[in-house]
């Protein structure tokens, strides 16, 4: 079963096309991730899914419901979350704080929201850092804290920008195993990612995409094997040396 | 020029350094009443004067200040109070920095400081408030210079007015206009009213512009134009006063805009019988006749003004003359009368209990001003019963100090005025 | 409909639009540059009054010839402003922006205030009553000098920007602070340039005015609301498009005291302001957004 | 926490009992301190809070003393209840401002215009309407009773304007734990974030600029009725907008307790200065003075006082961060 699909999606700047013509599934329970060479539209195709960007054609589908033309809270309220690639934390107030602010999508009041995020920060192995100011926090903190917010609003879909970035080998590890557990709880996730460790721990499928276009698909394995893959990579990388 | 020279007064760098850093560690606690050598025994009377000190009536604000002082050294010299056993008068200033809320808690702190008796305020908002803050104190306010008719108007017991009001304004200036026009057989048609767009503007204006059509005087007002105070350009207002082809201008300005008003009259050509103020500063005050020269020539203006036969005045006169370079003009010489009237209140009241000061303010029937108008004395709301306005007109004379000259009525007037005025361009 | 009055009155706001633009070349050059608006820009311009007032005053110098010590003058106020004040708030809220600024403007109105006293003073120059007839309407001769050397100026600084060393530093500098650090641009030595070239236009503006509007310590706020909006109406940080932007307020407000009293024409431009702002928020000539 | 809640109970005791010892030109002072810092309260909900800068909170101000007063003097109504009259124009007034900034995305020197605008426009319209005096502004009668708002001493207004600062801040306070005000501050913070956690910012800006501007309008009775005597250019003018802001800045943007301080700081301090300075001859030397204390507050406290305040007492009352 399907529980994000998207079809024929097109964004342009000015006259430069972001994206064209992309369609692709996500599965329920699945995770997939979206690789593509610097400058491929990754960041792009993830705002027209969350509602940051509005795409000039193409059909959202979450769960059966068009995201046409929502706005990101409204995405966001229909069980679509997302994180940033630079991570943007609440600076001035606590941890706990950063993560109620999600945990309010779905908890009223103060109290349940404390307790959910509470929950979360503790899953996340946060909790010893939950009242501290989010603005100290070192950069794999910010990055946990980033998935913990987004985690506090109770997403079936969880779209994950760059969250390896920048890390070391221990702390990637420990955040795949972080990733594993969320999508053990039911929560599908696509993801953006150049750490093909990452990359190949955790997706079951793999879309890349070159100049906003979709150029292969398929396991991890298959993938890496492919001749335009490989040619979108070097080839890029050929010009510029 | 730059500076008076009261700026120096006694404060060295050092001291004043020193002084600040105690008002920061003293806040309220200190007053700050200037040292005086004291060889009589009673203790002086303080007078709080409220006036727009700062902001953006500060130029006249600072007048009013010196015109208040200046009488109470008068006062002083002579003795002080008698009927007080000498007690010498000593002004606390305030400065409501042209905002009402600050004029009234000004007001609040010059009571603290032992004000028995309060003058102000210039501007009439300000005015307003410390009237009803004087009624809440049971305090007596004495209103120098404030045109604004419904000061007197609340029914407050404390407040009493010198200055007229801007019904007694418009009144006289119509007056004025019809005897100018008799006097030289001219029938002039069309004139046009300019305002400034405060609330000073809109009542004098608004208050003349009523009388002045209901008085049938042949002349018609064609055009009413109401200027902000913001950006002092007025081009586009004398194009429409060019439009409107007057014979006569009757302008009300604040100071500052009667200059760029004149100059572009000239500019544009504007051809007038002449400038006639219903009354409003900008045309009589040493730095615009200085400024504006030949241009300011032959303006007219209907104000309370000095009465220059009076020995009160001249005395008075040439002391300001000396000390600030600049003549006693309607604002400064009411800021120095209505010192006077409280002293003279004072010396009858014995007392400086507020409500025998009341009482006296009543009774008061004060002939020695340097004003034009019969003797100071209140009517049952509070204003002065004889305030009464001369039409001055600025007229040639080598030294810019002496050309102001009173021109009606005939009972005061110190030269025969001229009208209609020649043209701005024409003079050479 | 009076024809010749509609005349005069295009002439006077096409002239006066000039000097609109000209005081605000300067705001829109530092918030372009620094992202932060010069509360204090209204003040600067009344100093720039002074000193050419009491340049002619003292020394007999006309307005038109101590223009550049004005400018001068000015450029190292703003100098000294962006290198004390202003370097160091660039990283702050907005928020917190906004108030040094202002003080700094309730600064430089009093201390013109303590030092000059409160008067208003307009002394006569040379030009300060010529006038050109042109047919039924006249052509004053101050404002014609000041349109043409806003223009003037206006062209001189945008060259400047866009050819000289310095110019092509600040533009770095405006365009990504961290980046033109990276390269080895002394960020903050250019901002002072730049604000201090901001200032210097503005203190120019203030000696072509002195022939025109009595000087006085309180004249400056309402130059600085007026700048506000004819930067925004051109584009924040545009400055051909803030002398465009000065001439469009001069003619609107001009125009509109034909049919409106003339305290509201300070509404149609502010109405004008709020409408571009909705429809057009880049300013009608593009700027920094 | 517990001793900080003690502490300033102990505090509010104090100011309960000041007016048994104090003449009536301090309580005046006091009076202004309460007033402007519940005015810096009602802003902060909007900018400290929630980010939106506004530089035209007196267009609120003055709405609420204009309504209450016309309301007052054409009809006899009890400024009490025309206080809620005003307030509710005010908000409608907010709203409608907030709509434009808000739904056409301006955001930080482009929402600073659009108040300074629209409170500009107001000054004019106010100015031109003779219903309420046009430029000359509303005298009001002075009849002192608790039914119309007036006093005779400045002990009813002391107590009043406390009440004013207390409630409102607890209001402030309040709404600062509530779900509410978290999503304000995350609105604050960083907009997009909040987006994408689902925070509808736009409502939230809305209930902000709501709150803001029917607490500031409550202040503008006050005034009116306090001071006596209402012009377009005070009311509505810049000036005051500019005054409003300041306390809430040099005490501690966004915090409860900074607007007091801030007031508690600079209120006494322009009334020293002032008089100070009264004497003839420095005439503008107060002002120059609070002005160079803004900037240098702002230069070497850029979060407020009130973090200093806090790191004094932190032994103390054993505070958390």
């Amino acid at each position: 079963m399907n529980i994000l699909s998207v079809q024929d999606l097109g964004k342009n700047f000015g006259g430069l096309t972001a994206v064209k013509d992309l369609s692709f599934k996500l599965k329920q329970g699945e995770i997939l991730a979206l690789i593509g060479p610097n400058g491929a539209g990754k960041t792009t195709v993830f705002a027209c899914l969350s509602g940051f960007l509005r795409a000039e054609q193409g059909q959202v589908i979450l769960e059966g419901q068009s995201l046409w033309g929502l706005s990101p809270h409204q995405i966001c309220a229909l069980g679509l979350a997302r994180t940033f690639q630079i991570v943007r934390p609440f600076l001035n107030i606590s941890v706990l704080d950063n993560v109620m602010v999600g945990a309010f999508l779905r908890q009223k009041s103060v109290a349940k929201a404390r307790e959910a995020a509470l929950k979360v920060l503790d899953f996340m192995g946060l909790a010893r850092q939950a009242h501290k100011e989010a603005g100290g926090l070192p950069l794999p903190q910010r990055k946990r804290l980033e998935l913990a917010k987004a985690l506090a609003t109770g997403p079936r879909v969880l779209l994950l920008d760059e969250v390896m970035a920048g890390l070391n080998p221990t702390e990637v590890d420990e955040l795949i195993a972080l990733i594993r557990d969320i999508n053990r709880q039911g929560v599908s996730i696509l993801l953006i990612e150049h750490v093909m460790r990452g990359v190949m721990a955790l997706a079951q499928r793999v879309l890349v995409i070159n100049y906003g276009q979709l150029i292969a698909q398929g396991t991890p394995a298959e993938v890496v094997g492919n001749q335009e893959v490989i040619a979108a990579y070097l080839g890029r990388g050929l010009k510029h040396a | 020029m730059a500076k008076d020279k009261s700026a120096g007064e006694g404060l060295s760098r050092r001291a004043f350094l020193k002084t600040c850093g105690a008002a920061g560690l003293g806040a309220m606690a200190i007053s700050f009443g200037v040292p005086t050598l004291l060889k009589a025994q009673p203790k002086p009377i303080k007078i709080g004067s409220i006036q727009p000190a700062t902001g953006p009536l500060a130029v006249i604000g600072q007048g009013q200040r010196r015109g208040n002082q200046m009488a109470v050294d008068f006062i002083n010299a002579k003795g002080g109070i008698k009927s007080l056993g000498g007690a010498k008068l000593e002004l606390v200033l305030g400065d409501s920095e042209t905002k009402s809320e600050v004029g009234r808690s000004e007001a609040d702190r010059l009571i603290k400081d032992g004000a028995v008796v309060l003058v102000g305020a210039f501007e009439s908002g300000t005015g307003m408030a410390v009237a009803t803050l004087a009624e809440q104190r049971g305090l007596p306010f004495l209103v120098d210079v404030a045109t604004l008719d419904d000061i007197t108007q609340k029914g407050y017991k404390y407040t009493f007015r010198i200055f007229p009001t801007s019904t007694a304004f418009a009144q006289r200036g119509t007056d004025f206009i019809k005897e100018i026009m008799a006097a030289k057989k001219l029938s002039p048609k069309r004139a046009v009213v300019t305002y400034v767009g405060d609330a000073f503007g809109k009542t004098q204006g608004g208050f003349f512009i009523k009388h002045f059509k209901a008085a049938n005087t042949g002349i018609e007002i064609v055009e009413e134009i109401s200027y902000p105070l913001g950006i002092p350009d007025l081009s586009g207002e004398v194009a429409k006063i060019k439009a409107a082809k007057p014979d006569l201008l009757f302008p009300i300005c604040r100071p500052g805009d009667s200059m760029i008003l004149t100059r572009e009259l000239y500019k544009q050509r504007v051809e007038l019988m002449g400038i006639i103020s219903p009354g409003s500063p900008g045309w009589y005050e040493p730095s615009v006749v200085r400024d504006l020269d030949k241009l300011a020539l032959y303006v007219m203006d209907n104000v309370p003004w000095v009465n220059p036969s009076s020995p009160v005045y001249q005395e008075a006169n040439k002391l300001f003359e000396e000390k600030y370079k600049a003549y006693l003009d309607t604002n400064t010489g009411w800021a120095y009368t209505g010192v006077l009237v409280i002293a003279d209140a004072l010396e009858r009241a014995a007392s400086i209990d507020p409500d025998k000061i009341v009482a006296a303010f009543k009774a008061t029937n004060f002939k020695d001003h340097p004003m034009v108008g019969d003797a100071v004395q209140f009517a049952p709301n509070g204003d002065n019963k004889n305030a009464t306005t001369a039409m001055v007109q600025v007229l040639p004379e080598a030294d810019p100090l002496k050309r102001v000259k009173v021109v009606l009525p005939k009972k005061f007037a110190q030269a025969e005025f001229t009208f209609p005025a020649p043209q701005l361009w024409d003079r050479g | 409909m009076n024809l010749a009055l509609a005349l005069q009155l295009l002439i006077q706001g096409i002239l006066l639009g000039g000097i609109y633009g000209l005081t605000a070349v300067g705001l829109s050059l530092i918030f372009g540059v620094m992202g932060v608006i010069n509360f204090a820009h209204g003040q600067m311009m009344v100093m720039g009054m002074y000193i050419s007032y009491w340049i002619l005053v003292l020394l007999g110098l006309d307005p038109y010839l101590s223009l550049p010590l004005a400018a001068g003058a000015i450029f190292i106020l703003g100098y000294v402003i962006q290198s004390t004040v202003v370097n160091r708030i660039l990283d702050f809220p907005e928020a917190m922006q906004v108030l040094p600024l202002v003080a700094m403007g309730l600064i430089l109105e009093n201390l013109a205030l303590l030092f000059w006293g409160p008067d208003h003073r307009s002394p006569s120059t040379a030009l300060s009553l010529a006038a050109i007839p042109l047919g039924s309407a006249t052509v004053d001769v101050s404002r014609l000098i000041a349109f043409a050397l806003a223009i003037a100026f206006t062209v001189a600084l945008f060259l400047f920007l866009k050819k000289s060393a310095i110019g092509t530093r600040i533009r770095a500098a405006a365009d990504n602070r961290l980046g033109a650090q990276l390269v080895g641009i002394k960020v903050d030595r250019i901002n002072n340039i730049a604000f201090g070239l901001g200032a210097a236009t503005t203190g120019a503006a203030g000696a072509l005015l002195l022939p025109l509007m009595p000087v006085s310590p309180h004249l400056g706020h309402d130059f600085t609301t007026t700048a506000f909006v004819v930067v925004i109406l051109g584009g924040m940080g545009n400055l051909l498009g803030a002398l465009v932007g000065g001439l469009i307020l001069g003619v609107t407000e001009s125009l509109a005291t034909l049919v409106l009293p003339a305290t509201l024409k300070q509404m149609i431009s502010f109405g004008l302001l709020v409408v571009i702002m909705l429809i057009r928020p880049q300013g009608l000539f593009g700027g920094r957004r | 926490m517990r001793r900080l809640y003690l502490l300033l109970g102990l505090l509010l005791l104090v100011l309960l009992l000041l007016p048994l010892v104090l003449d009536k030109y301090a309580l005046g002072i006091f009076v202004m301190i309460f007033f402007y810092a519940y005015l810096g309260q009602s802003w902060n909900v909007l900018t400290g809070y929630t980010g939106h800068i506004s530089l035209g909170h007196a267009l609120y101000v003055g709405i609420g003393a204009y309504v209450s007063t016309f309301l007052a003097q054409k009809f006899g109504l009890s400024p009490w209840l025309g206080m809620l009259a005003g307030g509710l124009l005010a908000t409608a007034v907010g709203l409608g401002l907030g709509f434009l900034g808000f739904r056409f995305g301006l955001r930080g020197v482009y929402f600073v215009i659009l108040t300074i605008s629209c409170a500009e426009i107001a000054r004019l319209a106010v100015s031109h309407i003779d219903a309420v005096g046009s430029f000359s502004g509303i005298f009001l009668d002075f009849n002192p009773g608790f039914y119309n708002f007036q006093f005779r001493g400045n002990v009813p207004y002391y107590y009043i304007s406390l009440g004013f600062m207390v409630l409102g801040s607890l209001a402030v306070h309040l709404l600062a734990r509530s779900r509410t005000g978290r999503l304000m501050v995350a609105i604050r913070e960083d907009e997009q974030a909040a987006l994408a956690l689902g925070v509808n910012s736009f409502k939230y800006s809305m209930t902000a600029i709501g709150i803001s501007a029917f607490m500031t309008s409550l202040a503008g009775t006050f005034y009116a009725n306090y001071v006596y005597y209402l012009s377009p250019n005070s009311m509505f003018g810049m000036g005051l907008s500019i005054d409003l802001i300041l306390r809430p800045i040099i005490g501690g943007l966004g915090t409860v307790l900074g607007p007091i301080i801030g007031s508690f700081v600079l209120t006494p301090l322009s009334e020293v200065s002032r008089a100070y300075f009264a004497k003839g001859g420095l005439e503008g030397m107060h002002l120059v003075l609070y002005g160079v204390l803004a900037i240098l507050v702002v230069l070497f406290m850029r979060q407020g006082i009130l973090v200093y305040i806090k790191r004094a007492l932190k032994p103390l009352l054993k505070l958390e961060d």
